[in-house]
């Protein structure tokens, strides 16, 4: 109803393979960019943006990953999270005890957790499925137990690290704001990288893994090669997040942050949100992010202060419902949900 | 020497257990192409339930108490049969192992907002001596839950290569189509099987939760069963059985003499590491058989 | 081809087996350049098979496999075989559901693309510059292959027919110097077939591929084919003309014997 | 306009040289994008293109047969024709063999030039036949690579000796094109007349060039148009359209990727012009109509309730009232839910001024276009006068008329009622007939052998072909044609053709739309296995009762044909074909022939109480084949006014 496409054609590849054909799509994109530089840090309270905005920044990029790994390349892992925590121990000892600047210590965070991830996909090359599944758990509980256990890392504490004050040449990250616009300037620059990677050749490389691995092969893709790409890519946003969930939000870079729920957490995520979009992501982080605190608000309605333990349980029956719900309804979650209706205003007033 | 022995029994003794989650999973997925994350979901409420009946909410019989749990795990059994895999059938096994984890939430969820959060001790009055035999001590205790462990994995195996019933769940899990040709009804099967992984995890349950108290963290001790499946490979039970019995070994002596040097606590881990090293050499588990590709 | 050049690619004494039953029993075929060479035979005669082993997706057992004059190592990839320029469709089709009709067939070219991931993340200049450059090879292709109006459509939204179109358009996007069709018009109806039977002669005399084709549909064959080779029971029972194959005894008695043909 | 060039050449030279090389002159959809070509591309393909033709012998008033889909290349032929004093004569790409084979031969053409292998394989045919068509150049060469014949090139061929040619000659190209003068035969446009073989109408560089102008003052558009050229170049509507006002203008001509796809390429492009016949816009309705039947409850009831308030404010505009604010806003409410998605969807957003010409329109189509806000005018035109004659003004419009005469026309009506003018357009004359140019053209007075007269508001009004328009035995006036098209506004009814010349009352034979009938009986699980049956359901004649009913009521509402409302009607058992000679390529009714052919089904509409009449027909299939069906025609009784 609202699209106006008549008019919008396009005389060259480079127009037609844009990321936003259509022109209200790139006006909303713009909307979107200006509401995250603009409105949110000037009107957003710092509760707001300290307790949902970052932490739905960091979650996005780190289900963006996982998306790419499991949505995109179709090799799902259920040990997401420790790779994040990878990300924010090694994120933190760059920085606070080497001394390398903040930007490159997250980005050498990013580097470490690829390594990491890369090896834990090596199993990959030989299994697939639930096999690979559970070689993922392992790394879950591997990377746990080495991050508590060996000191170097966590300095032994309940593997808690404190953060170190943030400072980018100089400038101090310490109000809500300035941490908000790290984490949102990391989270649309590598949200951008991964759009172009997966919509160009790698990305059809990965999807055709993902549908049927041997013709993928025997066209020509090099599984070995893209599967592990894949890990190290994926995991790379997991360490980026990991290190900007402890940097912006945390605080303390703290392993029980990151245990094996959360990484069931993530998978639900891009179930919910949407496998294999980038889209998808954003819901499904959104989601799981205001989750709690809709809740919170509705319980509010019936009683003053609201048990944790009750929120926590409500939270887990509704996000468990939506899980089922959504594979059985819309398998390809809210962001399909929303290209449906995207193309029926299409059409409008047109059934087809 | 003998402490080594102590140890390597005590191991077998877990080890015991973890073949019989082991088969829990194996059953299913068996039966229904599922892999079925809610394992260790199942087994906390379980014994959440055992406890709401024996102590939280009535007192009842310790028997009474453990079929009234059954029965709970049984309408579980049908609930995600017919409102979860139903609808779901003839989609990718990775959208059913997905939907595991919903139900995973969904009965923590439920589960704890039932019985509440907060850890509970649960006392089946069991006695809690030690035996010496020879020379290896071994907490009565312990024996216990083992032999029950071994009856049902006994029992297990018996239902799956003798009974009817068993033989229809392997014909299910071979081929849907064909099952349904012959006459077995797809549903009824995995009701059924759905059923008995609610049993086992019950046991499960009660011996980890009487021993470590019934908290929210049951439900990830099963997890530590799945690396059983791939060392065994999933589609072998004896393949779980022996390979439980390995892991459960293995950790407990890897903790006892490993341990110290890299700071304990390895069993959290160490079952994985094994898993790991198995897939690596062989894929499909030490006693899975390998599928070939077809064009 | 009357005065025979050295075969494009050379098999030789194939043995294969899956748990003991004998699949291929030493079966040795020529393709030589520019032919479109047909491989016939009852059902499980171990086509298809043959097709698997000369696209290195089965190791054979025994024998080797001469691809333009060099000998295939025999742990050699798939994904390199086709890097050699061996492409192939599939009998039960093997499209990318997950993707576009354009998608699919951008696949094709995946071994032509160079771009790293860095560029690949920027997109901008090279990489952009290479997605054109293949784009254009690929709408030529959906030209040849009449198969515009379904460029932006989802590959599971297709009838089956187009599918299997859209996974010769797949294969000719990787400008093979082989071409191997397994059953391209398996499950057609009679226009369909036509269609792919014309697309296939276009392909083999307008873009000179060399084109080898398993096909059930005797008459197609008969129609299209320079040359057959008969397989029955895994065994090579006959090879020639058109011509020579329909007067040739052992085929008869093949095809009559069995249910196939 | 003196130091305007006057020739198409030197008007094409003159763009090039004006327009930069980022401005489109034509497009195609081609390879999945616009394929773009700036005036200097446009100039560089027709001058090689042409030095090929002179390579190959083309020589000064030569004549070259096109016949294709619109086509860039079909359209740089026609320039290179014409930069070297020769002259263009396009055809219907669906002509039958007949006629092409009469008009290649009449034309005497040496070249023709075909699209792709279907038009080619037809030219060669004539070529056997008639043997002064010496080269025959295609543009697409898929299926020919098996045809080998030294006088059978591709166009890119002839472009490569153009090339070559061009460099041992450097000076041939502007010297030819100097050459061509503004009174030089341009075009030589056949109109598939009603009656008998086609005719060559001849028309100059100047009078093309110059109503084109005329149609661009008169609208005031300009470079930055953008137009789709979809219908048949050998249209004249086209040729003033895609060519004359494109080159002369200098805007854009967009080449849609085929037939099958114009509709959506249309909504890409988004056109700022349109020109087309009243069928095209009777289609469009047609679709729209029913894809909102297809859709869910609420929308069907929304777009019918906002099209009735669109089409009171529409009404009241024309007549110049004041809207009264409740329907104003009502019209604002509509414009954001039905009224602006609707036209997008339609690709119709961005246009300027759309015109509908060729023959007269049905009121209620016309009004339904610009109560969406479309600005659809009238245009009144043949043929012989480059269709310049009269057209609708901005803000003096009136759906029953065709405007005010065109600046430079005269318009004037003979005693008789038929229509007569003098336009800048006014063709030299019938190619090598005479005769017929002297029936035509007569001291330069023009007739069209139209009926009309102009109304007070000074608009001309046309009321129907002079020679059909006749009387009742009463004496009413009887206009089948006004009829027709009030009936044809119903999207289940495609052709008409009403009877009633000296008879006590009109009667109707009915050509049902096939796609939208079925797809209403579909829809109401009416089975059916033909066209011949389907049309003989009692469901389906009640379905067109109705639709006569409104007919008649409107007609009651004019004195003057209030006497001339329909009585009978059947409906027949196959469409009206030009295959069949019953209509014309531009779907106009050949009465006389219908008149013979179906002489009996007349009779029995005249027949008190006879219910249904025996028929056997025989169909044309597009082989020529012909098979014969006999079928019961039911006949009906309406109830009038």
């Amino acid at each position: 109803m609202f699209y106006r496409e008549c008019g919008n054609f396009k005389d060259s590849y480079a127009s037609d393979m844009a990321i936003f054909p259509i022109p209200l799509d790139r006006w909303g994109f713009t909307v979107m960019l200006f509401l995250a530089f603009v409105v949110i840090p000037l009107f957003a309270s710092e509760y707001l943006i300290t307790n949902i905005i970052i932490p739905f920044y960091c979650f996005a990029l780190s289900a963006f990953g996982l998306n790419i790994l499991a949505g995109y390349a179709g090799q799902i892992s259920i040990g997401h999270a420790a790779f994040m925590a990878v990300g924010a121990y090694s994120s933190f000892i760059l920085y606070g005890r080497y001394g390398i600047p903040l930007i490159p210590s997250i980005l050498g965070a990013g580097v470490v957790t690829a390594a990491v991830g890369t090896f834990f996909g090596l199993p990959s090359l030989r299994i697939k499925g639930f096999y690979l599944a559970i070689a993922t758990l392992a790394s879950q509980f591997i990377i746990e137990w080495v991050i508590v256990h060996v000191e170097w890392i966590s300095g032994g504490v309940f593997g808690t690290i404190q953060a170190p004050e943030m400072y980018i040449f100089g400038w101090p990250i310490n109000t809500a704001v300035r941490k908000y616009f790290l984490a949102l300037c990391m989270m649309v620059v590598f949200m951008t990288f991964g759009k172009n990677l997966v919509r160009g050749q790698m990305g059809r490389n990965w999807m055709a893994i993902r549908d049927i691995d041997y013709a993928a092969e025997i066209i020509g893709v090099n599984l070995y090669r893209d599967k592990l790409i894949a890990f190290a890519v994926s995991t790379f946003y997991a360490g980026i997040a990991g290190a900007l969930l402890c940097f912006c939000y945390v605080g303390a870079a703290n392993i029980e942050e990151f245990n094996v729920m959360t990484s069931f957490a993530l998978m639900g995520m891009i179930i919910i949100g949407g496998l294999g979009t980038v889209l998808g992501s954003f819901f499904g982080a959104g989601f799981f992010v205001t989750l709690p605190i809709l809740i919170n608000h509705s319980l509010a309605a019936f009683m003053d202060v609201v048990p944790s333990d009750i929120l926590s349980n409500i939270e887990a029956i509704i996000f468990g419902g939506l899980i089922v719900l959504f594979l059985i309804v819309e398998p390809y979650g809210m962001a399909r949900l929303w290209h449906t209706i995207k193309d029926k205003l299409r059409l409008w007033p047109f059934p087809y | 020497m003998t402490f080594f022995f102590e140890v390597l029994v005590n191991g077998l003794m877990t080890g015991i257990m973890y073949s019989l989650v082991g088969l829990g999973f194996a059953l299913i997925f068996k039966a229904s192409d599922v892999f079925n994350m809610a394992q260790g979901a199942m087994s906390l409420f379980a014994s959440l339930a055992l406890y709401g009946f024996l102590e939280q909410y009535m007192h009842l019989p310790l028997w009474l108490a453990l079929l009234c749990t059954v029965a709970v795990m049984t309408i579980w059994a049908y609930a995600i049969v017919f409102v979860v895999l139903k609808p779901l059938v003839n989609r990718p096994p990775l959208m059913l192992f997905m939907a595991t984890f919903g139900v995973t939430y969904l009965m923590e969820g439920i589960g704890q907002s039932i019985y509440g959060t907060q850890a509970k001790g649960l006392n089946l009055g069991i006695p809690d001596n030690t035996y010496e035999v020879a020379g290896i001590f071994i907490s009565s205790f312990d024996l216990f839950f083992t032999a029950v462990a071994a009856v049902l994995v006994v029992g297990l195996v018996w239902f799956f290569q003798k009974t009817r019933n068993g033989r229809a769940l392997r014909a299910v899990s071979d081929d849907h189509e064909a099952a349904l040709c012959v006459g077995i009804p797809l549903l009824k099967a995995w009701t059924i099987t759905w059923i008995v992984a609610g049993v086992v995890a019950t046991v499960a349950g009660v011996a980890w939760g009487t021993r470590l108290g019934v908290q929210y963290s049951l439900s990830f001790i099963a997890l530590k069963a799945l690396p059983v499946l791939i060392i065994g490979g999933i589609d072998s039970i004896t393949g779980v059985i022996i390979a439980g019995l390995i892991v459960g070994a293995g950790e407990n002596l890897g903790e006892v003499f490993i341990g110290p040097y890299v700071g304990g606590g390895i069993q959290t881990f160490f079952p994985y590491l094994l898993a790991l090293l198995v897939l690596y050499f062989k894929p499909y588990g030490l006693f899975g058989k390998e599928i070939i590709e077809r064009v | 081809m009357n005065e025979k050049p050295e075969p494009l690619l050379r098999a030789e004494d194939i043995h294969i087996s899956f748990g003991g039953l004998k699949a291929l029993d030493g079966v040795s075929l020529e393709i030589y350049p520019g032919e479109l060479m047909a491989i016939i035979g009852p059902n499980g005669a171990g086509k298809t098979t043959m097709l698997n082993i000369l696209n290195g997706f089965y190791k054979p057992d025994k024998g080797r496999i001469i691809f333009e004059g060099k000998e295939r190592p025999r742990h050699m990839k798939p994904n390199h075989v086709a890097a050699q320029g061996i492409a192939r469709t599939f009998q039960n089709l093997a499209l990318f559901t997950g993707m576009s009709v354009l998608g699919n067939i951008m696949i094709g070219r995946t071994m032509m693309m160079h771009s790293n991931l860095f560029s690949q993340a920027l997109y901008w200049r090279f990489s952009q510059k290479e997605e054109i450059e293949h784009r254009e090879a690929v709408e030529k292709i959906i030209d040849f292959l009449q198969i515009e109006n379904i460029r932006k459509t989802p590959a599971s939204m297709l009838p089956y027919g187009l599918r299997k179109r859209v996974e010769l358009a797949r294969a000719l996007a990787s400008e093979p110097k082989l071409l191997l069709l397994d059953e391209p018009m398996a499950g057609m109806n009679l226009e369909e077939k036509e269609d792919i039977a014309r697309f296939v002669l276009d392909a083999n005399e307008e873009l000179g591929y060399t084109i080898a084709l398993i096909e059930h549909d005797m008459g197609v064959v008969m129609d299209i084919c320079d040359r057959i080779v008969v397989l029955d029971f895994g065994k090579k029972i006959a090879e020639g003309t058109p011509e020579e194959i329909k007067a040739n005894p052992e085929v008869i008695r093949a095809y009559l014997g069995t249910a196939g043909g | 306009m003196a130091d305007l060039p006057m020739t198409f050449p030197q008007i094409l030279i003159h763009n090039a040289k004006k327009f930069p090389p980022t401005k489109a002159a034509i497009r195609e959809k081609d390879y999945g994008i616009w394929q773009s070509y700036s005036w200097q591309d446009y100039l560089d393909q027709v001058r090689d293109f042409a030095l090929g033709l002179a390579a190959l012998g083309f020589k000064r008033d030569d004549k070259m047969a096109i016949i294709g889909d619109n086509r860039p290349q079909l359209y740089w032929g026609l320039a290179a024709c014409q930069c070297l004093g020769g002259v263009p004569v396009p055809l219907y790409q669906d002509a039958i063999h007949k006629e092409l084979h009469y008009i290649v031969d009449h034309s005497e053409c040496r070249f023709a030039l075909a699209e792709d292998q279907e038009q080619t394989d037809k030219l060669m045919h004539l070529k056997d036949e008639i043997p002064r068509l010496e080269y025959i150049i295609y543009d697409d060469p898929r299926g020919l690579r098996n045809y080998k014949h030294d006088w059978l090139i591709a166009f890119t061929d002839v472009q490569e000796m153009g090339r070559k040619f061009g460099k041992e000659n450097p000076d041939y190209f502007m010297d030819s094109v100097n050459s061509v003068k503004p009174d030089d035969l341009s075009i030589i446009a056949y109109t598939s007349g009603t009656t008998g073989n086609p005719k060559g109408v001849m028309l100059t560089h100047r009078k093309i060039a110059d109503c084109s102008r005329g149609f661009l003052a008169w609208d005031n558009l300009g470079e930055n148009e953008e137009v789709m050229a979809y219908l048949p170049m050998a249209w004249i509507g086209d040729h003033i359209f895609s060519y004359g006002q494109a080159l002369c203008a200098g805007f854009t001509v967009n080449c849609p990727e085929s037939t099958a796809t114009v509709a959506h390429d249309q909504k890409e492009i988004g056109p700022t012009h349109i020109f087309a016949p009243p069928r095209i816009w009777e289609n469009i309705l047609t679709q729209v109509m029913i894809k909102i039947e297809d859709s869910a409850w609420i929308k069907q009831k929304a777009f019918h309730y906002f099209m009735k308030v669109a089409n009171r404010v529409e009404k009241r505009r024309i007549s110049n009232q004041p809207v009264p604010l409740k329907d104003r806003i009502l019209y604002q409410i509509g414009r954001f839910i039905i009224y602006a998605p609707l036209v997008d969807n339609l690709g119709m957003r961005k246009i300027k001024v759309a015109y509908t010409a060729g023959e007269a329109i049905g009121p209620e189509i016309f009004e339904f276009y610009r109560s969406l806000g479309i600005n659809l005018k009238q245009l009144y035109g043949m043929t012989e006068s480059s269709a310049y004659v009269s057209m609708q003004k901005d803000g003096d419009i009136d759906s029953e008329t065709v405007g005010p005469p065109a600046p430079g026309v005269q318009v004037k009506i003979s005693e008789k009622g038929e229509v007569l003018y003098k336009s800048p357009g006014n063709f030299l004359g019938y190619y090598k007939n005479p005769e017929a140019t002297a029936e035509t053209l007569e001291d330069g007075w023009l007739h069209s052998g139209d009926a009309g007269y102009m109304t007070e508001r000074g608009h001309l009004k046309i009321i129907d072909r002079a020679k059909d328009v006749s009387k009742l035995k009463d004496g009413t006036m009887f206009a089948p044609k006004y009829i027709e098209n009030k009936l044809k506004f119903s999207p289940f009814i495609k052709e008409a053709v009403a009877h009633g010349m000296d008879r006590e009352y009109v009667a109707v034979f009915i050509d049902i739309d096939y796609g939208a009938v079925a797809n209403w009986a579909e829809r109401r699980h009416i089975a059916f296995t033909s066209y011949t049956d389907l049309a003989q359901k009692p469901q389906i004649y009640d379905l067109i009762y109705d639709e006569i009913l409104r007919v008649n009521k409107s007609l009651s509402e004019d004195p003057k044909l209030k006497n001339s409302q329909i009585k009978r009607y059947l409906l027949l058992h196959k469409e009206l074909n030009p295959d069949d000679g019953e209509i014309t390529r531009t779907r106009k009714v050949r009465r006389r022939f219908i008149a013979e052919k179906y002489g009996k089904l007349i009779e029995a509409l005249y027949t008190e109480g006879q219910e249904s009449v025996h028929v056997e027909a025989t169909f044309t299939y597009e082989d020529g084949r012909t098979t014969t069906m006999r079928a019961n025609l039911r006949i009906r009784d309406v109830e009038t006014y």
